[in-house]
């Protein structure tokens, strides 16, 4: 059993959502909605709706970052002043409010974005290596779709992309 | 930690502000100064210039505004009487004279402002303004309403003390250099000789055994500079300055934005009292025959 | 002096355990302080066996070699010979620097004990010219930092009942280093802003910039 | 049908495969204008790094500044540079959250300019300061010394809000550009394929990158909002927390963030032009979007001399008498004709933007924008210098004008800017891509559902929905 890729390249999206719509009426026994990478240039506004919801981690990441901006700025600013040796003479007070809340703030505007563009970084899984099977063409105006099966998959994949006027097919089988 | 203790010194803050503005103070430097006394000799400003290391900047660069003299005797010319023309710049009464040097206000604005706190609160109620600390943003100079502090916009030592007048130089306290704010300190090495001294003694303080160049030098005495908190007397314990006796009499108090005077004669007044900086300075008016 | 102290939560923490500044302080101590506290005791420095009352500065300095126009075997006098410190750099305990001594010190002694020996041939010779030998300053701070040494002999030697006045080179080696194992002294400590204020905090010395600097 | 093309913001029938091919173009081949630009800049910044060679020498002296003239053209330009840089978060962050689509197409330069010109205001605190050298003590870092910056201090949230706009903003502007750097990937040759090899970050366009990117985006647009009415309002408080009159006004905070907002319209209008111009993006940076531009820039500048008034009003009735002498003195004092010529170019010079004829007309609308500018950067220096010439106290009343040192530096920081900036559309593709090719299907989209309700509604019916149809040139081929 060979792990193998295959990408259909599509001459508009709506080949490519029908082709979609065949893999999600099981046309290919194995096969669901949730094995599809759909690669286009744009993201097309109907896309969750033929994909089906699939979740992000971004929003809970960027919250955990708003909170550790918060208490890290917070208590790394507290720190800093109490240890300051000549702050708390001449009757001002050690750790001033009103300027912390403003640090605060902005320490968590920054680590709120820090920590969404790891998380980013890291979901999308940029860092990867690039795999072999990419047109250059889904940069300009194709869409793809492409998948990760076994074998014997192969063929009744290739049929439903035919089936569905795609320009050009692809595979490459693991070594 | 930490939590209570925020809680703590934020109350401590608060409840101070309320008393006063401050406490746990050692000592609380002030002055009063007598503005009848004054005659604009200017000894008072040659002679800080010798104590503090004050930078001759040159005429040139004096009209430009970038002269140093951290104690500058203002003139004033009246306006004319109801009724006259002014007839010359000059009025028949002659100039009224300001001695200012740094105020040291208790609630001083230039101090929250300095970005790395080379401005800050002395426990001896002083502004301390420390030199080697200072990047040169500038912005104390900018909050002070007063324009109190003067700002090294060139490298002068070179200029100002030609060998060998560098050997005139006061030992106890830094020249500074380019790019640093500096102004009055209240003679800071000589309140720390006398201190010092004091400490090695093992006794406190006495009234009059700290002078600054300023108020020894004036041939009239109108400068008088003591603590506000009363000092040691051998004899009787804590006991009145000459300062704080000068403001009790003129009823002026320290942490107040408007004095409650009981008698409106008294001459004692802070200059913009209104602002809310709370200086430590007193002046008392000059009356003058109209 | 404990490893926390460079972290500045850590000295966050243990300034607000040891309640330094306010007197009715009411400490609030977590369990995690308390560990942090265990720990910090673990690792804190002794106070000196040598120096009671004391904690000495930590930090150390790869010295600098200074060229003296005599080279003066201090390890000769301070440690075989046991004079105090204080005998010849007698302005310490009574002013801001400690000083030279003048050559006439010098001579009190040497102008008859190891007459024989080069170097006094060559002090001598500089007595009989009337000339000081040129010494160079090893233990430079910028001119900024007044540093008195009067006030530290007197809170560690003087005001230090536990101290036997004998011991003092103890005290003078928190800043000079093992200066009686020396023969031209040698800066062996960092004597920075930092190095100063950890043995300000250790002690209780003031934190008050314009104490140094003014 | 033809009279209504000039009002399109896009033309739908424009083929995304020419849309790589022009903004790629566009990064190819510099022709001798632009060459000519880069010398430009070269030379002022030469100026500048004389002036600043020459000050940081001999000390502040050399910038004519005075007591009690501690701050000048340095804070004032600072300031301006820092409005400036509040374009890129209007078009990119607010009007994204607000689905307006016709920023497409110029939201990509205008970020860059936020970028760009927070670089250079960052380095006008630097040159200000009287001991450059040790600049870093405003950052709080730990050292053994057991000192930290003056947290209390409005020039250290400066650094703090500063430094978090320029990473926040350089990130999105990165972030954003992360597919069209793919697109520049899979065309380039030689260095330009390392170079965006690396940055693109193995981007090939799948659904889950998609979908992250799009949350990323959209959360970042969030966060740049209030962050930007949060840096510009922090500015103002190194004038509002004083004391000084003149300066401690209440209503600094959106003042300055409306006057950020101006300046930096201002600016996007003179850079769409010259771009439109240099890059024949006429396809792109339509009238239309041109004159979407100008009435957002004049209902800001409206907001803008609404809040100058209130400062009037609010100081003429307040009874201050040194709040009323500084005002008094800018109206008629030494600064007058600054003030009255920051007045005419900032509140009358924008009725031009009222009508319809003039903002169509390109080089009116280049003049518009740069007098707009100007009166921009002279509402800064009003703002920073009368108070110092004229503050509570009578003995230190005094004038004075900048010196050469000054000038330069601050001509230098225009090619300093410029110089970033035609190096950025140089290396980097300053239209979307992606989003022009968004905003041509949306477009298509609409003009189809206008067309035939019926087939809009029926997706599945084959019609081209799409900007890309199979029988495009680009599929032909394959």
């Amino acid at each position: 059993m060979k792990k193998c890729r295959i990408l259909g390249l599509f001459g508009n999206f709506d080949d490519a959502f029908a082709a979609i719509g065949d893999f999600k009426n099981k046309k290919v026994d194995g096969i669901t909605v949730d094995d599809v990478t759909f690669l286009s240039p744009i993201e097309h506004p109907d896309i969750d709706d033929v994909l089906g919801p699939r979740p992000s981690v971004i929003p809970k990441v960027t919250l955990c970052g708003a909170a550790f901006g918060i208490t890290f700025g917070f208590l790394f600013l507290a720190s800093a002043q109490s240890n300051f040796l000549i702050q708390p003479q001449g009757g001002k007070p050690v750790v001033p409010l009103p300027s912390n809340i403003v640090l605060t703030y902005e320490m968590m505007i920054l680590f709120s974005v820090l920590f969404t563009v790891v998380a980013f970084l890291i979901t999308t899984r940029l860092f990867r290596k690039r795999k072999s099977l990419y047109s250059e063409k889904v940069g300009i105006d194709q869409v793809a779709i492409e998948f990760e099966v076994d074998e014997k998959y192969i063929d009744p994949i290739k049929g439903v992309f035919k089936d569905n006027h795609a320009v050009e097919v692809r595979e490459e089988v693991q070594s | 930690m930490s939590l209570s203790n925020l809680i703590d010194d934020w109350s401590r803050y608060r409840k101070g502000r309320e008393e006063g503005g401050f406490h746990d103070y050692e000592h609380m430097w002030g002055m009063s100064i007598d503005l009848n006394k004054c005659i604009g000799c200017n000894a008072c400003s040659v002679a800080c210039y010798a104590e503090n290391n004050l930078a001759v900047v040159g005429k040139e660069k004096f009209e430009k505004g970038q002269g140093m003299h951290w104690l500058r005797v203002e003139r004033y010319w009246d306006e004319p009487d109801l009724g006259e023309e002014r007839t010359s710049e000059f009025q028949q009464h002659g100039a009224s004279f300001l001695p200012m040097m740094c105020q040291q206000c208790n609630a001083a604005t230039c101090e929250p402002v300095c970005p790395v706190a080379a401005t800050y609160h002395t426990p001896d109620g002083l502004n301390a303004q420390v030199y080697n600390r200072c990047i040169g943003s500038r912005y104390c100079s900018n909050n002070c309403p007063f324009r109190l502090r003067y700002f090294n916009f060139w490298s002068y030592y070179e200029d100002s003390w030609p060998a060998p007048l560098q050997m005139q130089l006061n030992p106890d306290i830094s020249v500074r250099d380019m790019g640093v704010m500096e102004k009055c300190t209240f003679c800071v090495q000589r309140i720390r000789t006398v201190k010092d001294t004091a400490r090695m003694e093992d006794r406190k303080v006495r009234d009059g055994e700290v002078q600054t160049a300023c108020s020894q030098t004036c041939p009239t005495g109108a400068i008088e500079f003591g603590d506000m908190l009363g000092m040691y007397d051998p004899e009787t314990g804590v006991a009145e300055t000459r300062v704080t006796k000068m403001w009790r009499k003129h009823q002026v108090e320290l942490g107040k934005t408007k004095q409650n005077k009981q008698t409106p004669e008294m001459r004692g007044y802070r200059v913009f009292e209104f602002l809310n900086t709370d200086p430590c300075v007193m002046y008392l008016d000059r009356v003058r025959e109209v | 002096m404990s490893v926390l102290q460079h972290l500045p939560l850590g000295r966050f923490i243990e300034a607000a355990s040891r309640g330094s500044r306010q007197t009715k302080q009411t400490v609030q101590v977590s369990f995690i302080v308390m560990l942090l506290m265990a720990a910090m005791a673990l690792f804190s420095a002794k106070v000196n066996a040598e120096v009671p009352n004391a904690v000495p500065p930590e930090g150390s300095y790869s010295g600098i070699h200074v060229e003296q126009p005599i080279e003066f075997p201090h390890d000769t006098h301070a440690d075989i010979n046991e004079i105090n410190c204080m005998y010849c750099h007698t302005y310490a305990r009574r002013s801001k620097v400690a000083g030279i001594p003048p050559t006439s010190k010098c001579m009190g002694c040497h102008s008859v004990i190891a007459t024989d020996k080069p170097r006094i041939q060559k002090l001598t010779e500089y007595w009989e010219n009337k000339q000081p030998p040129l010494w160079n300053k090893v233990h430079d701070v910028p001119d900024f930092v007044h540093f008195t040494h009067e006030k530290h002999i007197k809170r560690f030697v003087i005001d230090n009942e536990d101290l036997e006045v004998e011991n003092v080179s103890e005290v003078c080696a928190f800043c000079h280093g093992e200066v009686k194992k020396m023969t031209v002294a040698d800066k062996v400590k960092p004597l920075t802003m930092g190095f100063c204020q950890r043995c300000h905090q250790a002690n209780d010395g003031p934190s008050d910039c314009w104490h140094c600097h003014k | 049908m033809q009279n209504n093309e000039v009002y399109k913001d896009i033309n739908e029938d424009l083929k995304w495969a020419q849309i790589n091919k022009d903004v790629l173009k566009s990064m190819e081949n510099p022709r001798k204008g632009y060459w000519i630009s880069v010398a430009v800049c070269l030379f002022l910044i030469s100026f500048a790094v004389v002036g600043e060679v020459y000050q940081y020498n001999v000390g502040m002296g050399a910038a004519n500044l005075n007591w009690p003239h501690m701050w000048d053209l340095y804070i004032a330009t600072f300031i301006f540079w820092i409005g400036m840089s509040h374009a890129g978060t209007l078009l990119s962050a607010i009007l994204h959250i607000m689905n307006a689509d016709w920023r497409k197409p110029i939201y990509r330069f205008a970020e860059a300019m936020t970028t760009f010109s927070l670089m250079t205001a960052g380095l006008f605190p630097m040159i200000h300061l009287g001991r450059l050298w040790n600049m870093y003590w405003v950052l709080p870092y730990l050292t053994d010394r057991g000192i930290w910056p003056n947290f209390r201090s409005p020039l250290v949230w400066d650094a703090f809000a500063i430094s978090t706009y320029l990473t926040s903003s350089a990130l999105f502007l990165f972030i954003g550009m992360i597919p069209d750097l793919a697109i520049c990937r899979d065309n380039a040759r030689g260095w330009r394929k390392k170079l965006y090899t690396a940055l693109s970050l193995g981007w090939r366009g799948d659904d889950r990158q998609w979908r992250n990117f799009r949350r990323t985006y959209l959360i970042m647009a969030c966060f740049l909002i209030p962050l930007a009415v949060s840096v510009h309002s922090i500015v103002s408080s190194d004038f509002a927390m004083s004391i000084m009159p003149g300066w401690a006004v209440t209503s600094f905070p959106p003042y300055f963030v409306a006057g950020a907002l101006y300046s930096g319209c201002a600016a996007i209008i003179t850079l769409f032009i010259l771009l439109r111009y240099y890059f024949r993006w006429e396809e792109y940076m339509t009238i239309a979007i041109l004159e979407k531009t100008a009435k957002l820039t004049f209902a800001i500048a409206m907001v803008w001399t609404y809040l100058n008034l209130i400062e009037f009003a609010s100081v003429w009735y307040g009874h201050s008498a040194a709040d009323k002498e500084v005002l008094l003195a800018k109206f008629f004092g030494p600064y007058a004709p600054f003030f009255w010529g920051m007045i005419f170019c900032g509140s009358v010079v924008p009725f031009a933007l009222a009508f319809e004829k003039l903002r169509r007309h390109l080089p009116t609308m280049m003049v518009v924008s740069i007098l707009l500018n100007l009166g921009m950067w002279l509402e800064r220096w009003m703002i920073v210098t009368p108070t110092l010439s004229l503050s509570y106290h009578p003995i230190a009343h005094d004038v004075m004008w900048p010196s050469w040192v000054q000038w330069f530096i601050v001509a230098g920081s225009f090619g300093w800017f410029g110089l970033l900036f035609l190096v950025f559309v140089k290396v980097f593709p300053s239209v979307s891509m992606y989003e022009c090719k968004e905003m041509v299907l949306h477009r298509r989209e609409l003009a189809n559902k206008e067309i035939s309700p019926v087939m809009a509604n029926n997706p599945g019916g084959g019609a081209p929905a799409t900007g890309v149809s199979s029988k495009s040139p680009g599929v032909e081929g394959s």
